[in-house]
């Protein structure tokens, strides 16, 4: 499941639901990951564009991963702005088996990181910045430059 | 003709460009002062699909997108 | 901070609270893991037995270690019956930083499995029997039997 | 005198052991019958600390426990 939010996700009751809908699946180990917008070098918040199509395929490969492991994947994600101290993603495995869980939830978040198309955007003087430093060409990038 | 669009940070306006593979899109961008220095850069999904060879075949009708470095989270 | 409860863990409440405690403190990343008792082997539930005073020290240790990574760590446990599908378990890490939070986490959690001093019990047909077959000796064990 | 514990499953109330370090409880629990199969899976704290030696020195009022194999979560 992905859900997608305009500003802030509302990571406490994300992390309430998402327990409530499991509680009776019999998964051992649940374990959400939060990111959360902190204040430095001035920023006022951060803005995220998200390109849907790819992010619901990129999205339902790595569910189709939690799946052949017995295990299943939560997340959402916001679009537009995000103030300081407010969370922009959350994602979640619920897995039988600790290591499984501990593992997957390392290697998604991580994948995310890496592949995910969602582009992020400082916010400071009233100006929306796209963060080039901090970002990550997706794999296999660059061959239209060849 | 197929649709060249821009992602994310590529403040540009959605193209339409001749091509029977994404090496005549590749040319047609190399030429575009607007967009050539995000070439290195930019991953390319045809239909929503990404796709990793200049070879890929490309039909009328069909939608390039340009997908810039990302940084959710 | 570590907090023990007589019965369930109330999840909940617990990871609205500390993400809320933690509203202001400028971490980037929350990682909440949450240990639910499974329908398994015909169970009821199960109980636990806590030795508080090194499991504090232990626990202790492990707050030292986050802090010098710039990181803090949460826990609640579970002491006597827990049922079915309820938590025993729930442990946090939060950190600046995504990477030092996701090795944090994994690390915490496996070394709680090894090391805290807790004693499970499986509840079966009104019996409380010692899960010795999924226990571990804590690291140094057998010097007595020398 | 030290006085030895038992956590968790052993289900033993505590004694008093005259001991001037680990190695006299050692060989006052090997002769237990009750506590001697226990005695290669436990771990050994010394007022609450764990230790690693048998040499570890005791003193009057010492709490010495045993503590069995664990599974928290």
């Amino acid at each position: 499941m992905l859900e997608l939010f305009d500003g802030p996700v509302p990571t406490e009751e994300l992390l309430v639901r998402w327990y409530q809908e499991e509680a009776g699946s019999n998964y051992g180990a649940y374990i959400p990951f939060i990111g959360t917008i902190r204040d430095e070098d001035g920023i006022s918040g951060l803005s995220f564009d998200i390109y849907e199509p790819i992010l619901e395929s990129w999205f339902d490969a790595w569910q189709e991963k939690a799946t052949e492991a017995g295990a299943i994947l939560k997340m959402a994600h916001s679009r537009g702005d995000v103030p300081l101290h407010t969370s922009s993603y959350v994602a979640a495995v619920f897995s039988p088996k600790r290591k499984v869980a501990l593992k997957m939830i390392n290697d998604f978040v991580e994948d995310f990181k890496a592949s995910a198309p969602i582009w992020k955007y400082d916010l400071r003087d009233g100006k929306r910045l796209y963060a080039a430093d901090r970002s990550t060409p997706i794999s296999g990038s660059g061959i239209l430059g060849e | 003709m197929v649709r060249v669009e821009f992602l994310g940070p590529i403040q540009k306006e959605a193209l339409e460009v001749e091509a029977s593979t994404l090496r005549d899109v590749a040319a047609a961008l190399q030429s575009d002062a607007e967009v050539k220095d995000w070439l290195e850069s930019c991953a390319v999904a045809v239909n929503d699909t990404l796709v990793k060879s200049l070879d890929t075949a490309l039909k009328p009708g069909d939608k390039v997108s340009l997908l810039p470095p990302v940084c959710g989270g």
